[in-house]
């Protein structure tokens, strides 16, 4: 894994007056499974098409190993891409789509049916070999746009929200999917998500866009556990973030700091907490509400502080009816000082606390 | 180096149509422009390459011809009126309401009359209209009778030649727009009519402005069809033909000619404010 | 697509009606021009005095309106090829391209059909013989016709273009097909019913054209439409020109209906202006 | 060359004879060998090459006899014919009065060695060395065939039959809707020639020498007549529907439409006398084919094909050995065709130009042009 | 919450041989959010559409409050619809449609401009109201689309996965002001989604599609803590399912069980366990997989006795890299006896276990 599949140096790419990429650089290792996240119009799509070649960047430099192909159109890039809109062509079967990639290379009928009938296995779509592309729904069609591109074996394989279409049953069991057909395979996956949770699930690394630049780039546990900025933090999973005022009171420091829902407890006003003691924050408040969500429940509680914190416990012994007593009533909530993370950068105009 | 070059590609590729339209046609109209700047020995009828505005001075001094300019303008707008009419309930017929099958055969019947000779069409047209023509025959026991030949005449045989003209973009324009606008509109409390209105013509508002261009064109440029049903009557297209064809006056025709050109621009020009121009 | 239920029923109803009226309306006088076919008599009149097959004979055994057909059918041909092949270049340059001569070439693209035909074929002929010097032909047919035929590929493609994006041929060269085999693999087949159509209308336009030829024609060629003309004034020739315009109505609707089919789904087929 | 003029070289001229010097174009002394082809411009049914009617069918013969392939193109007016004629792609035409002058002096056509035709002789003397086909006594070409424009009548809705061409002018109303009237500028001489006969003050001798006031007379007229008129009819088929639909009971025509309608029609030559056409074949001054263009002047005027044409088109023959041939025996008398009174009280078409045609020369008359503006003025 | 707002009465809607909708009987209450829930292809859309007036049932009656709608057109139903492809009119501004539900129903110009753009600032669009939709992105269309449903204040409002094409921070964001939305005003609420957890948090009730029927309805605790089917444990949530000899081996009875992953604790084999004692279920396996999720690890463990099960743990104390340790390591899994759900119906061929 040391090789690099993808570099990309001092890469911008305007349109117009948008910087919908704007000086990037960014190294992708060989055989990494490599995320990017980020909200809708951050530059995802754009990067993913910068690489694949359907986009000349306005400044900087695309490697493919160790190929300079910033100036090579896309059908000479070992690259394939899975489209967010699958582009499957809508005149072809869906062997006929799947095929198409190693028939413009010139492989043999035999070979190329056989290999184009086995991507289909993969992908759970035996027996759609015949059928139309209008005759699939939207789920089958993103299997076999992924089984076009697969076919191929191609170094880097390129994957623009190959799962948003689905419902989250056939997500979770296509993310397992792909991450054991990336493994077996061993060939380099860059994914874009703007589901954080997918992106935790599946991922060597996580790059974090925003404005057409990357906010943090990082291992899924530093990610979640260090984000580098309340915008990452607000972005990969819930995040309680304390600043100002807040901050002085409950942690007794200045700055801005971000603790996630689940490492704080909450107990009744009763309880006795050993105050400051043991590295331990304490801050009392008021139960605002109870969201019940299957596997866990989140607790929204007003602290006194001001600030309003997010909790979440699974539900493991708890029944909801008994979280949904709390409601309104006093708690106190606790978190131990060490998974408090400390944002470098003020929170400026920014108002994220959900 | 075609791809990285988009510029080229995009030149390479258009050269071609740009030199047959460029050169061969917009040249042909410059020369007409530049004819009707000349004059011509009325009895030889032979082309004499004097610069003159003489043209363009009796074209716009000589009432006839204002009245008779504007009196095409006027039937043009008129038969596109009546196709506009006609045709859009058509076309809503077909991409909303009918089945797919229907659609099919729908499509066929109003392309097929294309295929019979505009001559042809315009002569069967004489007939209907005549005084003993079915129109009477019909008309007459209810004390009606066919308009004749004349004006109204023109109209409805140029409405009825350029008809398809203006279903199939309107059809096409409606097509376009999803059902679930339709639904949007009607689920937020409108019904047909105010669906129609506010959702549906709007929407199929450039196409029936591209339809209007061949409607509103080809009759401003007719000739014949006047000839032939119009009475007594004549439009720019018979001036444009009498001087040209007839009275061998070329670079007077060619100063008339300027004048559906100058229309057909201005009418071109707002057209392509709506976005009709894509929607042809 | 069709058959919404968002328009009332009696709304679709009267739709459905005013659509029977006006196809009514369409077939009726073509129903006369077949009906004439058959008068006795050889002018147009109500209700004909007697039917014969006579003209359907004279029609048949008629050697100019063969030739004459069958010169339209060359012109109409040579002109659509051409229009296709210059319709799809112009379609295919501007697809993408937001340059600032954009809106001045589909101008010029869509003027040649926007101006009246007399104005067209006087500045052909004017450019032909007078200022070029080439004597007519059928080849100055063939242009001045395929001039105004370009517009109506150039739109049906450029709607089909529209309409499919770009991320088809995408797709395609990122699985390693070059621009030339995208555009036979993929590209092609996909506007395969935009240029059917593109090219039926194209056909449709030449074939009737009167004006424009009447202008560019030499005296050797003879089109349907000018053999027509010559012969509605000429004495007793107006019930074979019904017979030839029957016959090219009935004819014309196996082209149309073969379009369709070939084209597949119908409702992706028939963009047609 | 044998052209008669000349020596001042312009294209107007002195008013005596055709009003002008024709363009210095030599004349063919011989016939050579045949081209192998040869481009007509004719009216329809001038040329027929059996391709409308198997039977009918003149072009043919022409064609296996001269070895000349027959190229046949049409034309509806005398000035598309006109028009047509300058692209210099025709070798021979067969124009009307109200073209001739027009080709000769634009040089467009040459003058025609008689000596060359064999038919030549046969054709009726009142048809040769006329204004509107000669130049000073030179042949610009050979006569054709000649028709008057008759008055025609429904027999059943015009009640007495009209004997004057005031039916269609001043008592025009009587049959308010129902009139009709030819569609060209030409058909201003129809009204200068009822001028002629019922305002002698306005002194017009010629109906093709108008000057300004004459013509405004005539425009008032048609301007008056227009308002009864049903519409405007430029073609056989055109004029024969209407008659027979009851679209039009009374107007000017042709003998053959009066024939191709049949009984409920009659058409008759007014006091006043009336316009006519006489067609004379021309050849171009740019022939690229002039020997077979020869071939084809003499081999139209020969009595075989002048009988098929004359009753093919319905008009008069030139060449009086056709009359003979007919298949029907009355033709020549119905079309007058040997009668020199009833042709002498024909005004034949031809072009109106500045210099009056009548002779005078103290006023400059008015020209197509003129005429042409009036008519689309008179057609509002 | 008593009155009912919709009721479906023997409801079907076949499409040829499709039947998407088969023989539905549905009630909803008055100001219930009442959710949706099932994959592509249940019908969830179609049942919507008919409540709209869009279709026409095949057989059956639909009732808003009293009235018998079944034959009524759309527009004369007190509903309004958020559609899944927006439907946005391209032809007017934002204000001009948020308006047009007013303005066909004749408000006066002032109070519909007023209206809209309160409307406007409830989906946190206020200056957007001179916007043409071209200009907006994906997740502005939808709530526009929102604004134009909310402004007519209807009795009920259907909304087809209105979230779908929002990024996770986004919807979360959404679903919290939609919920509050729906409070305020107290109208009916009818929620298409495929994605669960929305479903859990949102709604007061969930209906489980599956091939036109519904699998079953019950509010999210319910559905969550007592799935009727394997389709249903399967579909909401994470789920383990135990049966034939594995159910006998583990849980020592016959039948088909449900234990969800938050509900079993995971510990080294080594590890003390009162076997079958005070109502536990013991079951040792190996870890096979380890699953970084951010603010929870699943771990995957393939039973001795022959399935894998699921196991899922907030990451309150333990690192991850502990977690990941555990990989390819013995373990047992316990669960209380009570967590575990007995289902009706045997499994059949679905062999759903992830
Ligand atoms: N062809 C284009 N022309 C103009 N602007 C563009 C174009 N493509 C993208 N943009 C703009 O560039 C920015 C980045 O777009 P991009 O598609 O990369 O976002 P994304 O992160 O993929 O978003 P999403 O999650 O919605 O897919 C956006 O502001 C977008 O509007
Ligand atoms: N107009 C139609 N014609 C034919 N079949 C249809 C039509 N509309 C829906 N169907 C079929 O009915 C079934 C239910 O479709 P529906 O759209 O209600 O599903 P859904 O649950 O909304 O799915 P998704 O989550 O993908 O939106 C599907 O099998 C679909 O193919
Ligand atoms: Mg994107
Ligand atoms: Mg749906």
């Amino acid at each position: 894994m040391t090789a690099t599949a993808i570099s990309l140096r001092g890469v911008s790419k305007h349109f117009g007056p948008v910087r919908a990429v704007d000086e990037l650089d960014l190294e992708i290792a060989d055989g990494e499974f490599f995320s990017m996240l980020g909200p809708s119009g951050s530059g995802k799509t754009t990067v993913l098409r910068l690489i694949a070649g359907f986009e000349d960047p306005t400044a900087g430099t695309i490697l493919l190993g160790e190929d300079d192909v910033t100036r090579r159109p896309a059908f000479a890039r070992d690259v394939n891409t899975v489209f967010q809109d699958y582009a499957i062509f809508p005149h072809m079967t869906v062997l006929q789509n799947v095929e198409y990639g190693l028939r413009v290379k010139k492989v043999a009928k035999a070979e190329r049916r056989q290999r184009a009938t086995e991507a289909l296995e993969t992908v759970r779509l035996g027996g759609y070999g015949e059928r139309r592309p209008h005759q699939l729904s939207g789920g089958q069609r993103q299997r076999v746009a992924l089984a076009r591109a697969l076919v191929n074996r191609p170094k880097v394989l390129l994957l623009d929200e190959p799962l948003g279409a689905l419902d989250l049953k056939l997500r979770r069991e296509m993310q397992i999917e792909l991450k054991e057909i990336q493994r077996e395979v061993g060939i380099t996956f860059v994914f874009v998500t703007h589901d954080q949770e997918e992106a935790l699930t599946m991922s060597d690394r996580i790059a974090v866009f925003n404005e057409g630049r990357i906010e943090q780039l990082a291992t899924p546990v530093e990610l979640y556990d260090q984000p580098a900025s309340a915008f990452v933090a607000g972005f990969v999973g819930t995040s309680n973030l304390l600043h100002g005022e807040a901050a002085r009171q409950v942690v007794g420091e200045d700055g801005t700091f971000v603790i996630r829902p689940e490492k704080v407890g909450l107990g009744p006003e009763s309880q006795d907490v050993p105050a400051d003691a043991a590295g331990l924050c304490v801050a009392p408040g008021v139960v605002r509400e109870v969201v019940y969500l299957g596997a866990s429940t989140s607790t929204v509680v007003e602290l006194d502080a001001g600030p309003t914190m997010t909790v979440s416990h699974p539900n493991t012994d708890t029944t909801i009816d008994a979280a949904l007593e709390r409601r309104e009533q006093r708690v106190v909530l606790t978190w131990r000082r060490d998974h408090l993370v400390r944002l470098a950068e003020p929170v400026a105009t920014e108002k994220e606390t959900a | 180096m075609l791809d990285r070059r988009p510029g080229l590609r995009v030149g390479l590729l258009l050269t071609p149509p740009m030199l047959w339209l460029g050169v061969a046609y917009l040249g042909a109209l410059a020369a007409l422009l530049v004819t009707s700047l000349w004059t011509q020995d009325d009895f030889t009828g032979n082309i004499e390459r004097i610069w003159t505005l003489d043209n363009f001075r009796q074209l716009f001094t000589v009432d006839v011809y204002r009245t008779i300019t504007l009196r095409t303008i006027g039937i043009a707008a008129l038969v596109t009126v009546v196709d506009a009419v006609l045709a859009f309930p058509i076309a809503l017929y077909m991409a909303k309401v009918a089945s797919p099958r229907t659609q099919r055969l729908l499509v066929i019947a109003v392309l097929t009359p294309l295929w019979a000779s505009y001559l042809v069409k315009a002569y069967a047209w004489r007939g209907m209209l005549s005084a003993d023509g079915p129109i009477a025959w019909i008309a007459n026991p209810f004390g009606l009778d066919t308009p004749g030949y004349g004006l109204p005449a023109v109209i409805i045989t140029l409405s009825y030649l350029w008809l398809p003209y203006m279903i199939l973009p309107v059809y096409a324009g409606l097509e376009r727009v999803p059902d679930s606008l339709l639904e949007a509109s009607s689920d937020l409390g409108g019904g047909s009519w105010t669906t129609i209105r506010r959702v549906v013509l709007p929407m199929a508002f450039p196409a029936l402005v591209a339809g209007s261009i061949f409607t509103f064109s080809l009759s401003l440029g007719d000739y014949i069809t006047v000839q032939i049903v119009g009475g007594t009557s004549q439009l720019l297209g018979n001036v444009v033909y009498d001087n040209q064809g007839a009275a061998n006056n070329l670079p007077f025709a060619a100063a008339v000619a300027t004048v559906p050109i100058v229309v057909m621009v201005v009418y071109l020009a707002l057209a392509r404010r709506v976005g009709a121009l894509e929607d042809l | 697509m069709a058959q919404t239920k968002t328009l009332s029923r009696g709304l679709r109803g009267t739709l459905g009606a005013f659509t029977a009226v006006v196809l009514v309306f369409i077939y009726v006088p073509l129903l006369l021009v077949l009906l004439n076919s058959f008068n006795t008599d050889n002018t147009f009149g109500w209700p004909p005095p007697g039917l014969t097959l006579h003209w359907w004979k004279v029609a048949w055994e008629s050697q100019g309106a063969r030739d004459a057909l069958w010169t339209s059918v060359k012109v109409a041909c040579a002109a659509t090829v051409v229009a296709l092949l210059l319709g799809t270049l112009a379609a295919m340059a501007l697809r993408r391209t937001r340059f600032f001569g954009r809106n001045v070439v589909s101008l010029l693209i869509i003027l040649p059909i926007a101006l009246p035909g007399i104005v067209t074929g006087l500045a052909f002929q004017n450019e032909f013989s007078t200022i070029l010097g080439i004597g007519l032909s059928l080849w100055t047919v063939i242009i001045a016709h395929a001039t105004f035929c370009i517009v109506t590929v150039f739109n049906n493609v450029q709607a089909r273009f529209q309409r499919l994006g770009t991320s088809f041929e995408q797709a395609s060269m990122d699985l390693g097909a070059g621009r030339w085999t995208t555009y036979r693999l993929v590209t092609f087949p996909m506007l395969r019913s935009a240029l059917l159509a593109g090219a039926l209308l194209s056909f449709g336009l030449s074939f009737d054209e009167i004006v424009v030829t009447t202008f560019t024609a030499s005296p050797h060629d003879q089109t349907l439409p000018l053999w027509i003309l010559n012969n509605l004034f000429r004495p007793n020739q107006a019930p074979v020109v019904n017979v030839v315009a029957a016959v090219l109505v009935v004819l014309s609707a196996v082209p149309i209906y073969l379009a369709q089919r070939l084209s597949g789904s119908q409702a992706e087929a028939i963009n047609i202006p | 060359g044998t052209s008669s003029g000349g020596s001042d070289g312009g294209t107007k001229a002195d008013a005596d004879q055709g009003g002008f010097t024709a363009p210095d174009v030599p004349m063919q002394e011989s016939i050579g060998d045949p081209e192998g082809q040869v481009n007509i411009l004719a009216w329809p049914g001038y040329a027929e090459d059996g391709s409308t009617d198997k039977s009918i069918d003149w072009v043919t013969p022409f064609e296996k006899e001269s070895g000349c392939q027959a190229n046949v193109k049409y034309f509806d007016t005398s000035d598309q014919a006109v028009q047509l004629m300058k692209t210099g792609e025709y070798d021979v035409v067969s124009a009307s009065g109200d073209a001739t002058l027009r080709l000769i002096a634009g040089g467009d056509v040459a003058p025609v060695n008689t000596d060359l035709l064999t038919n030549y002789a046969d054709i009726a003397p009142f048809l040769k060395d006329q204004k509107f086909n000669s130049v000073d006594g030179q042949m610009y070409g050979v006569p054709h065939g000649w028709g008057a424009n008759l008055l025609m009548y429904n027999k059943d809705v015009v009640k007495p039959a009209p004997t004057s061409w005031g039916a269609v002018f001043d008592d025009a109303s009587t049959y308010a809707g129902k009139v009709t009237a030819y569609d060209s500028p030409i058909y201003i001489a129809d009204a200068a020639l009822y001028l002629m006969a019922t305002q002698p003050d306005l002194g017009i001798e010629d109906p093709y020498a108008l000057d300004q006031d004459q013509l405004a007379a005539a425009v008032d007229l048609l301007k008056a007549q227009k308002g009864n008129v049903s519409e405007y009819w430029s073609n056989y088929l055109k004029e024969v529907a209407a008659f027979k639909s009851g679209d039009s009971v009374i107007g000017t025509t042709w003998q053959v439409i009066a024939s191709t309608i049949g009984d409920s029609v009659a058409a008759v030559l007014p006091e006043e006398g009336s316009t006519g056409w006489s067609d004379t074949w021309m050849i171009s001054s740019e022939a690229k084919n002039p020997n077979c263009g020869y071939l084809w002047m003499d081999y139209i005027t020969s009595p075989e094909a002048q009988a098929q044409v004359a009753e093919y088109f319905g008009e008069a023959p030139a060449n009086t050995k056709a009359c003979d041939l007919t298949t029907d025996t009355s033709f020549c008398d119905t079309y007058h065709a040997e009668d020199s009174d009833f042709a002498s009280q024909i005004h034949y078409w031809t072009t109106p130009i500045s210099q009056c045609l009548d002779g005078r020369t103290d006023t400059e008359c008015t020209d197509y042009g003129d005429w042409t503006t009036a008519w689309t003025e008179i057609k509002g």
